[in-house]
């Protein structure tokens, strides 16, 4: 009961903060609606058992992403309404609206196909990695558990990434110079990575 | 059927996220503003997140969270990487959208 | 002596390697007189032959003599062989003799050519292929001497080519032979495919087709298809109807040419081949010599009419060479093998000879051809006009000259036939053709050898290239040819004299070839006799007519535009040819440029034209793209989804 | 060591000690090289304040690369001897067989390859740097990592390590705009994609109950093939529709990777604009470990479930063939020409996969293998040609070359007719072994439309050979060759061939023939690398 | 069936000759072009030698392939390198050999000579290697290579259009080609699943137990004839020929009709008859049909070309359908007439290649409006032009007749309407090409054809051999049929042999020959009178 109450609010919140992203003119506008998106869904997270989640969703995300969008959009200045009445490309929205639709059309019919043939839509096998049920163990334990464990491998590669994202970002960031030679480490732009 | 009959099953939460999945496509498609679109790309990987973690309740199964990390990880990565080049566009090309990079065609 | 055979060929063969490659440094006039040696030496071979058939009882009068294998493939065994029979020795002794004489009349008459020895080395060959034709002992030697012949013919015809209209002469007559070649090729095949062989007589392993034994097990429909293919090629070389075109216009040739090929020799090929396979004739149905007689008759018929209004000197012999060789066909079909061949022999003389006498007179007359600015030609050139008085007198069918005996002979046959009143018809075709042969054969001698000397009546324009026309006589060379064939054709009767069967060499001689199947005639001497005395005396009487008109002009010419445009035949084909026949020719040649190739064309601009359509899905819009991902991903899930269970 | 350093963590916490999993780290040698030579590089170009030595970061990245290789070596020894086999490690999350040593050979060659093509071409640029060849290793052991991945989770992260070090490299060249709206473009369809294709890992584990592919082969056996491990009922059904929607999505982002239509989109416009070594790289590598992934997942995980994606990726096959060569046809520059072509080969390795049999997968790693050499060696020419500001990519700028420098224009005629698939070289091979595997799966139609696509790419290569070879006039032709004069003119706006360069294209151009003519050593070896399922965990 | 290999590995030598002669021509200097001529010529030379040498090795009367070299190549797929050489390719192989070094010798480059001749060269390596494989796959190489350096020829060294020409003419094989690979695949696979032994290509192995159902065989074949059609070509797929023929420098002429044409025709025996006896008779009829299409049609259009080459390029056209005729005629004569004939063929067209060219050399004008009275001023060059146009047209005692009377004689038995109108085609090419000798020799030269050079002695020299050839198959051909007889007999046998093919070759309706013609020795069996 508690439970359906909070879902709606949420997905209300969720949905109502999704059409805010698409919708709103202004870029700012659509990062504080990513936001709304973000904490509803953080919310629904603690609905299911995934409290560390919800934690770390509203620090990372909220915290440090939608930060990161505000402040390019302050560096470049690109917080100019961006005219939705008008679309340049000829049948895109309409195609955009029918292709999303039958998408979401598919993936309910998925949905309700699994649903009609095997009575629940997660048809697969229980508690392969660990339960989730357990409550021998905090949630937070759980999760470093499989994290360090089943998980190693995909955490240490994760780390390649972060170092991609870094180097990618010096290189991108770094400015256009003259035809030869190379640019000195300490001239490089950087930028913050809020880890 | 009251409100007290209804349970949440995980099948609400994957609706769900298959309508933020759905939304967060139809405004990348519809949006010409690079940092929106890069939005709409979050809401679909939070939409995913969603996904995950109503399967892993639904399984009982404390891998649909774990992975949830990962998104993460790959979400912030992809932003810095993303963002980056938005930065370096943005340098040359001052207001530029989506649209407006379209010189290569055909 | 038989085995000297491979000899008769062999000598014009080397003579004329030799003068391929010598030829110009022999020059003139050695390069002559060595291929007329050549040709002399193969006719002396074909007497030593001869005589060794002779020796021979007639029953064993063949003889076949094997070179080599040509195409031994399977079931097929072509042999290079020779064939001596009666029949073959009989041609070869007339077409070496007749060819020898005109080599050595070419001498004289392609004195200071260019291509003198050119003209040698054609001559050679053609003598050798003719004797391949002849003397081959199965259809695919005689076929290699036939086309042969057609190649040289088309040589010879073009060989002055500068000038267009002889270069298309020639090229006629060979395409016009190579429709004829087309029967005669499907006859090779439907023989091999039905007897399995293609020599004409047994020798070794090789069964002959016309023997007994396998005639026995064809088909009379195989057989007369046999023989009907063979008579299109006949056709073709014999210049009948419908095919007779090319040999008017082959007169575009040097004259000597005209005599050889397409008076003495190659243009019988048609009547030997058809008395070569008499058998099969005899074995098929019997409506196919019908048609073949009617059809030597009605060509028979036809060209005398044209040739009465030629005014060409060799023009008029060619309509007669077609004319007689109607003749001949009209023989053939009514079964008297041997009247064809004694006609084709007494013709090969007197026509070579009128041929001769009128290349010595277009020689004298600085090539003039046009009868209508000769005349009074017997006292500038006396030997000719008398010999060509004499071929005039045995084309006419004179007693006693030759063309009396063979003439006669073939008109009684088509008489004495006997069955449906076709033949009585026929008869009387070949009896209005006499007459009429005589009259044109007058006209001719009139218009050139008597007269006014109408060469002399030039406009003045003309002044200076024939102030010093005077007309003049041959080089012995040329004389001596006319005079032997002057006497051949006088006496050439006593081959085959009616009179007795002891008087009938010829036929008595030709017996163990067609005796088979000669058709016996049922008329009785006495009728002979008077059908040969009133036939003779209406072609006096033609004559007289000739000469009331063309000597004493007191009729008027009967000379129709009909008949100098040989009833517009050639202009209608030539028309048609040129005409819708070239036009289609164009529209299958644009078919495969705009339809065959522009499918292929058509293929590759529908490609760059599907390309060019679907590049503009490639817009550039990132947008578009990721549209394109979502609706790839919408059809994915909906197609994987058709698979899910229910 | 690991180990030691994670039960010290353990120790610390309140719970039970963790019971990592031993690592078994010969097997990710070839991995850890690549990331070491990345980082090492990378600190080093850090530290140095003085411009370095030219050519010495290409240097250092060639030689990880054949390091890596090295140490692939043995590795390959091992999984191919038939009394050790291959095995899984690391709680089954790393795949250690033929098929992931097959790719890390294919992979640190395309990376030492498109380094001696970066040399030249960065210092003509004027971009020398390090953070190329860091990206490039970088991305390199993320293809490895796919390659390798037996855990979907895993295999996306090698996904994203690939992909989003490859955004960068499309958009490194800052000068150019094409460069930029190439990394703009890959960057903003490769998540969308991305997101896509983590849907799918979603909807699979939601309906398998698990991201391990060992776990999901397991699941997805039907019934009395091997004991389930999970409700015998569910699958009496057969797949649910969840598990269809989620290998769908898998499918598009494979197919976004491996550029199969309609998912190709990008390619032209990417391979136009980025740097050509990093073009060369892409087409090699970032293919070969996207492909690596389908066949890991599609072909080796649901092997059990073909009749349920097999009909889709002939569609794709299909699709892909067509439109790439189609295409082609109209295209100007070559760099695009080559990128559609590129989709064309794609849709060939899909007619590969499509015949899922161990036939099917090792064709397609052979092709892999050789269109590596191929394709980075017409990229080199490419590069070497392009001139300064990488602009000179039309077809014009092609005109004659068979004169102005007749080596490198005989060096692309044969790697363009390799790609055309034309007999005694790798290309050939390559596509006779792919409709060898189709044939044997009986899919003919899709085999034929394979050759007759391959006629309609011919015309794309022909039309570069012939602006190549034949764009002069026979009177030109002839003048040049009666006039020293006019000849020595010519040579002289020769190219100059940079060193590294040169070496790369003749590796390439080795390859291409010699795979053509003796083709058996790497058709034995993509044989052997064919990978199966059940793989021990060690 | 394949014979262990012979002692020295003639054939691989055959085709490694040419290949290294290419290799050595890419280290010579470019600046040298006569050595470079001169070292081409010694390889095409040294080739030709041996393959005089193959035919001296050649035992007579032993059907079955000879000198038969056997070597592994890819083991895991059953791809080998087996060559070998029967009646049926024999004098292929000779008239490769003989026609590469007169075309060397007959015509130059003028420009790029080095990568010329090196072309040339991997281009007879790659013929030799189609005549010689005897695995499916090898033939398959082979036949794909040769169309590389043949575009490179026709491109770079070409008259007029030739990018297009080239170009039209790589990717219309290629088609044909891709049909072939396909169905060449399936032939093994299906194979390997018919017969339950190891995937093999080897043509021996799968022609002699094909274990593959006889529709599949039928399918299979259509898909080797679309590439042999292609190559032969065959109407409607020929219009390639005349555009590369057109364009095509005067070697590359010379070759493609000497030699490539031929590798459709040969294909067509090798891998139509041979290795699907059914499916050949099956079809037969189409067969028969396209190559009497191609005999009038190539002649008609042949009859309206305003370009001397292109009138021989259809004339091939019309030849080849000749060919195809009794190939498909399924008897011994019509066989042995194609075989015999694709060497005439090569003489006569190469000849007539060559002639062109010189004229081409001397005129720059391949026109015939624009050509005169030539024999006038080059009496010599018209005679040889004679012989070798005589040839062409079938004349007896030259070997354009032998050849075309066998396969008509042949294709009667089993094809007797078609061969009527086949036979009509003797008339047309008469037509065709004395149309054209009359035009191009005939007439007086007018001012642009007066100043035409005669033939010179070397050119008279290069045309030696081949006149010599021309009139001796056709005066005595026995040598030659004798070699090509065991092998077409075998073949036949083999066609009739109900384990793999039909049980009547011609058994397809129509006429059956009165007369039992394929048996060794044949009697003039009794017709039965009805």
């Amino acid at each position: 009961m508690i439970e359906v109450i909070v879902f709606a609010i949420s997905a209300i919140i969720i949905v109502g903060g999704a059409f805010g992203v698409v919708l709103a003119t202004n870029p700012v506008h659509s990062a504080l609606a990513l936001v709304a998106t973000l904490f509803g869904i953080a919310v629904l997270f603690v609905a299911q058992h995934a409290d560390f989640l919800a934690a770390v969703q509203v620090i990372v995300y909220a915290g440090a992403i939608v930060v990161l969008f505000l402040f390019v959009i302050m560096l470049l200045g690109v917080d100019r309404s961006e005219d939705l009445e008008t679309e340049p490309l000829v049948g895109q929205r309409p195609a955009a609206i029918i292709g999303g639709v039958a998408l979401l059309g598919v993936a309910l019919v998925a949905m309700i196909l699994t649903h009609r043939d095997f009575d629940t839509v997660a048809t697969g096998a229980r508690s392969t990695v660990g339960k989730l049920s357990d409550p021998a163990e905090e949630n937070v334990v759980k999760l470093g558990r499989v994290l360090f464990t089943d998980y190693l491998f995909a955490f240490e590669i994760t780390s390649v990434l972060l170092v991609i994202a870094v180097v990618g970002a010096v290189v991108l960031a770094r400015r256009a110079t003259g035809e030869a030679g190379s640019v000195d480490v300490s001239e490089r732009d950087t930028v913050e990575l809020s880890e | 059927m009251t409100l007290a009959d209804l349970h949440v099953t995980e099948t609400w939460y994957l609706v769900l996220g298959a309508v933020l999945f759905t939304i967060g496509a139809i405004g990348l498609l519809v949006r010409r503003n690079p940092l929106v679109m890069f939005m709409c790309i979050e809401l679909m990987l939070n939409a995913v997140n969603l996904t995950f973690v109503a399967f892993s309740r639904a399984l009982d199964d404390v891998g649909g969270q774990v992975i949830v990390f990962f998104v993460l990880v790959v979400a912030a990565a992809e932003v810095v990487v993303g963002l980056g080049i938005i930065v370096a566009l943005m340098r040359t090309r001052p207001g530029a959208t989506a649209d407006d990079i379209s010189t290569m065609k055909g | 002596m038989l085995e000297l055979v491979w000899l008769i060929p062999a000598l014009p063969l080397a003579g004329f390697l030799i003068l391929v490659f010598a030829g110009r440094k022999l020059g003139e006039p050695l390069a002559g007189w060595f291929a007329t040696l050549m040709c002399g030496g193969a006719f002396a071979a074909t007497v030593a032959v001869f005589v060794g058939l002779l020796d021979k009882p007639e029953e064993q009068r063949q003889f076949q003599q094997v070179l080599f294998d040509w195409l031994p493939v399977g079931g097929l065994k072509v042999q290079l062989g020779f064939l001596v029979d009666p029949l073959s020795v009989a041609m070869a002794l007339f077409v070496t003799g007749v060819g020898t004489l005109i080599h050595l009349y070419s001498i004289g008459y392609m004195h200071s050519d260019p291509k003198f020895s050119k003209f040698f080395v054609y001559l050679n060959l053609f003598a050798f292929s003719m004797l391949m034709l002849v003397l081959g002992n199965n259809l695919l030697v005689t076929f290699l001497g036939w086309e042969g012949v057609g190649a040289c013919s088309y040589f010879l015809i073009a060989f002055w080519f500068s000038s267009e209209a002889n270069a298309t002469a020639g090229k006629k007559a060979f395409i016009t032979n190579r429709v004829g070649d087309w029967g005669f090729m499907l006859a090779m095949f439907l023989a091999f495919s039905a007897a399995g062989t293609l020599t004409y007589f047994t020798n070794g392993n090789n069964v002959g087709l016309l023997d007994e034994g396998t005639l026995a097990h064809l088909t009379a429909y195989t057989a007369t298809a046999i023989a009907g293919l063979l008579f299109i090629g006949a056709v073709g070389k014999s210049a009948q109807l419908p095919l007779y075109l090319w040999l008017p216009d082959a007169m575009a040739g040097p004259t000597p040419v005209s005599a050889l090929i397409h008076a003495a020799t190659m243009v019988t090929a048609g009547v030997y081949l058809m008395t070569r396979v008499s058998p099969l004739l005899a074995h098929g149905y019997t409506w196919l010599p019908a048609a073949i007689a009617v059809i030597g008759a009605l060509t028979a018929l036809f060209a005398a009419t044209v040739a009465l209004a030629q005014n060409d000197i060799k023009r008029v012999l060619a309509y007669s060479t077609v004319s007689q060789l109607g003749y001949m066909f009209l023989a053939i079909g009514s079964g008297a093998y041997v009247a064809a061949v004694f006609h084709m022999i007494t013709h090969a003389f007197f026509k070579g000879l009128l041929f001769l006498g009128a290349g010595s007179v277009i020689h004298g007359m600085h090539d003039e051809q046009d009868m209508r600015r000769m005349g009074g030609l017997r006292k500038y050139m006396p030997v000719t006009a008398f010999t060509f008085i004499l071929g005039w007198l045995a084309i006419a069918g004179i007693f006693p000259f030759s063309g009396f005996w063979s003439k006669d002979e073939i008109l009684i046959s088509a008489w004495g036939h006997g069955g449906s009143p076709l033949w009585k018809a026929l008869w009387f075709v070949g009896f209005i053709t006499a007459l009429l042969t005589a009259y044109y054969m007058s006209r001719q001698v009139f218009m050139v050898f008597y007269g006014k000397e109408r060469w002399r009546e030039e406009t003045p324009a003309d002044d200076a290239h024939d102030s010093h026309l005077e007309p003049h006589e041959s080089t012995w060379t040329m004389l001596v040819p006319l005079v032997v064939l002057g006497v051949l054709s006088t006496v050439g009767g006593a081959l085959n004299l009616p009179f007795s069967e002891s008087t009938k060499f010829l036929q008595r001689w030709l017996e163990p070839v067609v005796g088979a199947t000669e058709r016996t005639i049922d008329v009785p001497g006495a009728v002979q006799y008077a059908f040969g005395a009133v036939t003779c005396l209406l072609c006096a009487a033609a004559i007289v007519l000739a000469a009331r008109v063309y000597l004493q002009h007191k009729l008027e010419p009967v000379e129709p535009e009909v008949f100098a445009h040989a009833y517009y035949y050639d202009e209608t084909v030539s028309a048609f040819v040129g005409g819708p026949g070239e036009d289609a020719f164009e529209e299958t040649a644009e078919f495969d440029k705009n339809v065959v190739d522009g499918a292929v064309t058509g293929v590759g601009s529908l490609v760059q034209l599907g390309a060019s359509k679907l590049r503009l899905a490639q817009t550039g819009y990132v947008r578009n793209y990721a549209l394109g991902i979502a609706v790839g991903a919408f059809i994915l899930i909906g197609l994987f989804l058709t698979r899910a269970v229910g | 060591m690991t180990a030691g350093l994670f039960g010290v963590v353990a120790q610390t916490d309140a719970g039970p000690p963790i019971a990592t999993p031993h690592i078994v780290w010969h097997a990710l040698t070839p991995m850890v090289v690549l990331i070491v030579g990345a980082v090492v590089i990378l600190g080093a170009s850090a530290m140095s304040r003085r411009r370095s030595l030219p050519g010495v970061y290409a240097i250092a990245t060639v030689v990880t690369g054949f390091v890596a290789m090295a140490t692939a070596v043995p590795l390959w020894r091992e999984v191919t001897d038939p009394n050790r086999g291959p095995y899984s490690a690391i709680s089954g999350a790393v795949a250690v067989d033929g098929f992931s040593v097959f790719f890390m050979f294919v992979i640190c060659a395309a990376v030492v390859l498109a380094a001696m093509l970066a040399d030249g071409y960065l210092r003509r640029e004027g971009l020398d740097g390090a953070e190329l060849y860091v990206l490039i290793l970088l991305s390199a052991s993320g293809g490895v990592i796919m390659a390798s991945a037996n855990d979907l989770i895993v295999m996306f992260l090698g996904l994203e390590i690939l992909s989003i070090a490859a955004y960068v490299l499309a958009a490194m060249h800052l000068r150019r705009a094409q460069s930029q709206e190439a990394g703009m473009k890959y960057f903003v369809l490769g998540a969308f994609s991305s997101a896509f294709f983590l849907y799918g890992i979603a909807l699979v584990y939601g309906s398998t109950g698990s991201t391990n592919l060992t776990r999901i082969a397991e699941f997805a056996t039907p019934v009395g093939t091997v004991p389930g491990t999970v409700d015998p009922n569910l699958l009496s059904k057969g797949a649910p529709a969840l598990l269809l929607a989620g290998l769908a999505l898998l499918l598009v982002g494979f197919g976004f990777k491996i550029a199969a239509v309609p998912f190709h989109a990008w390619v032209p416009d990417v391979y136009q604009g980025a740097p050509t070594p990093t073009v060369a790289f892409m087409a090699s590598a970032v293919k070969a470990a996207a492909f690596a992934g389908l066949l890991r997942v599609f072909v080796v995980a649901f092997a059990d479930n073909k009749i349920d994606w097999q009909p889709y990726v002939y569609a794709l096959a299909v699709a892909t063939l067509l439109v790439g060569a189609v295409l082609a046809v109209v295209q100007t520059d070559v760099k695009r020409m080559l990128a559609y072509s590129s989709i064309n080969h794609a849709g060939f390795i899909l007619v590969g996969v499509q015949a899922a049999s161990a036939e099917g997968t090792s064709s397609a790693l052979f092709y892999l293998a050789a269109y590596t050499f191929m394709v980075v060696g017409s990229f080199g020419v490419v590069a070497v040609v392009s001139r300064r500001g990488d602009e000179h990519t039309s077809l014009e700028d092609f005109q004659g070359m068979s004169r102005r420098e007749p080596v490198l224009a005989f060096v692309f005629a044969i790697f363009l007719l390799a790609q055309a698939g034309v007999p005694l070289t790798s290309g050939f091979f390559a596509k006779f072994f792919v409709l060898e595997a189709s044939i044997n799966a009986h899919s003919w139609p899709l085999a034929l439309t394979a050759m007759l696509s391959a006629v309609i790419a011919a015309f794309l290569y022909l039309r570069i050979v012939v602006s190549m070879y034949m764009s002069e006039s026979e009177e030109e032709m002839e003048e040049v060759e009666a006039s020293p004069v006019v000849a020595r003119s010519l040579r002289a706006g020769r190219i100059r061939i940079p060193f590294a360069a040169g070496i790369a294209l003749a590796v390439a151009f080795i390859a291409t023939i010699g795979w053509g003519f003796f083709p058996t050593g790497l058709a034995d070896s993509s044989r052997d690398a064919v990978p199966t399922v059940s793989a021990p965990v060690k | 069936m394949i014979e262990p290999s012979s002692h020295t590995p003639l054939l691989t030598a055959l085709i490694v000759m040419p290949f290294v002669g290419a290799a050595v021509l890419a280290l010579l200097p470019r600046r040298r072009p006569e050595i470079v001529r001169l070292v081409a010529l010694v390889f095409s030379v040294g080739a030709g030698a041996l393959s005089i040498a193959v035919l001296a090795q050649f035992e007579k009367g032993r059907p079955g392939f000879h000198l038969v070299d056997h070597h592994s190549w890819i083991p895991s797929f059953g791809i080998n390198w087996t060559l070998g050489v029967d009646g049926i390719s024999l004098f292929l192989v000779v008239l490769t050999g003989v026609l590469f070094p007169l075309a060397i010798l007959g015509a130059d480059p003028h420009h790029d000579s080095k990568p010329y001749y090196a072309w040339l060269l991997v281009l007879e390596a790659g013929c030799f290697g189609v005549f010689l494989a005897l695995d499916l796959f090898l033939f398959f190489v082979f036949f794909e290579i040769v169309l590389v350096p043949m575009y490179f020829l026709i491109g770079q060294w070409g008259h007029g259009d030739r990018t297009r020409a080239a170009l039209k003419f790589f990717l219309f094989t290629m088609f044909g080609s891709a049909f072939m690979l396909i169905a060449l695949i399936s032939t093994a696979i299906l194979h390997q699943q018919g017969t339950g032994g190891p995937l093999t290509f080897d043509l021996v192995a799968i022609a002699t137990n094909p274990g593959i159902a006889m529709t599949t065989q039928r399918w299979l074949f259509l898909g080797f004839a679309i590439a042999f059609a292609v190559k032969t070509p065959l109407f409607p797929v020929h219009t390639w020929l005349p555009d590369a023929h057109t364009e095509a420098p005067t070697a590359g002429s010379v070759i493609l009709a000497g030699v490539m044409l031929k590798l459709g025709t040969y294909g067509f025996i090798r891998y139509g008859l041979f290795l699907f006896p059914e499916a050949s008779a099956y079809f037969a009829p189409m067969m028969v049909t396209l190559g009497v299409i191609g005999i009038t049609y190539g002649a008609v259009v042949a009859t309206m070309q305003k370009d001397l080459k292109r009138l021989v390029a259809y004339s091939s056209i019309a030849h080849l359908g000749f060919i195809v005729l009794g190939t498909f005629a399924l008897t011994t004569q019509g066989i042995q007439g194609g075989v015999l004939q694709m060497v005439n063929h090569g003489l006569s067209t190469g000849a007539l290649f060559l002639l062109v060219g010189f004229i081409y050399e001397r005129r720059h004008t391949r026109e015939i409006a624009r050509l005169k009275g030539l024999q006038k001023v080059a009496p010599i060059m018209a005679a040889v032009f004679m012989l070798v146009m005589l040839s062409s047209i079938g004349l007896p005692g030259l070997n354009g007749f032998v050849g075309e009377f066998l396969i008509m004689v042949g294709s009667f038995l089993t094809r007797r309407w078609w061969t009527v109108i086949a036979a009509l085609g003797v008339i047309l090419a008469a037509l065709y090409l004395l149309w054209a000798y009359q035009r191009v020799f005939h007439g007086e030269p007018d001012e642009e054809n007066a100043e035409f050079p005669e033939m010179r002695w070397a050119e008279g020299l290069l045309m030696a051999p081949l006149i010599g050839l021309i009139v001796f198959l056709g005066v005595y051909p026995k040598p030659v049929l004798e070699r090509i007889q065991p092998s077409v007999d075998a073949l036949i046998a083999h066609i009739e042999d109900p384990r793999v093919g039909a049980n009547q070759p011609g058994g397809t309706g129509f006429h059956q020959p009165e007369v039992a013609t394929t048996s060794p020795s044949p009697s003039a069996a009794p017709e039965t009178e009805r």
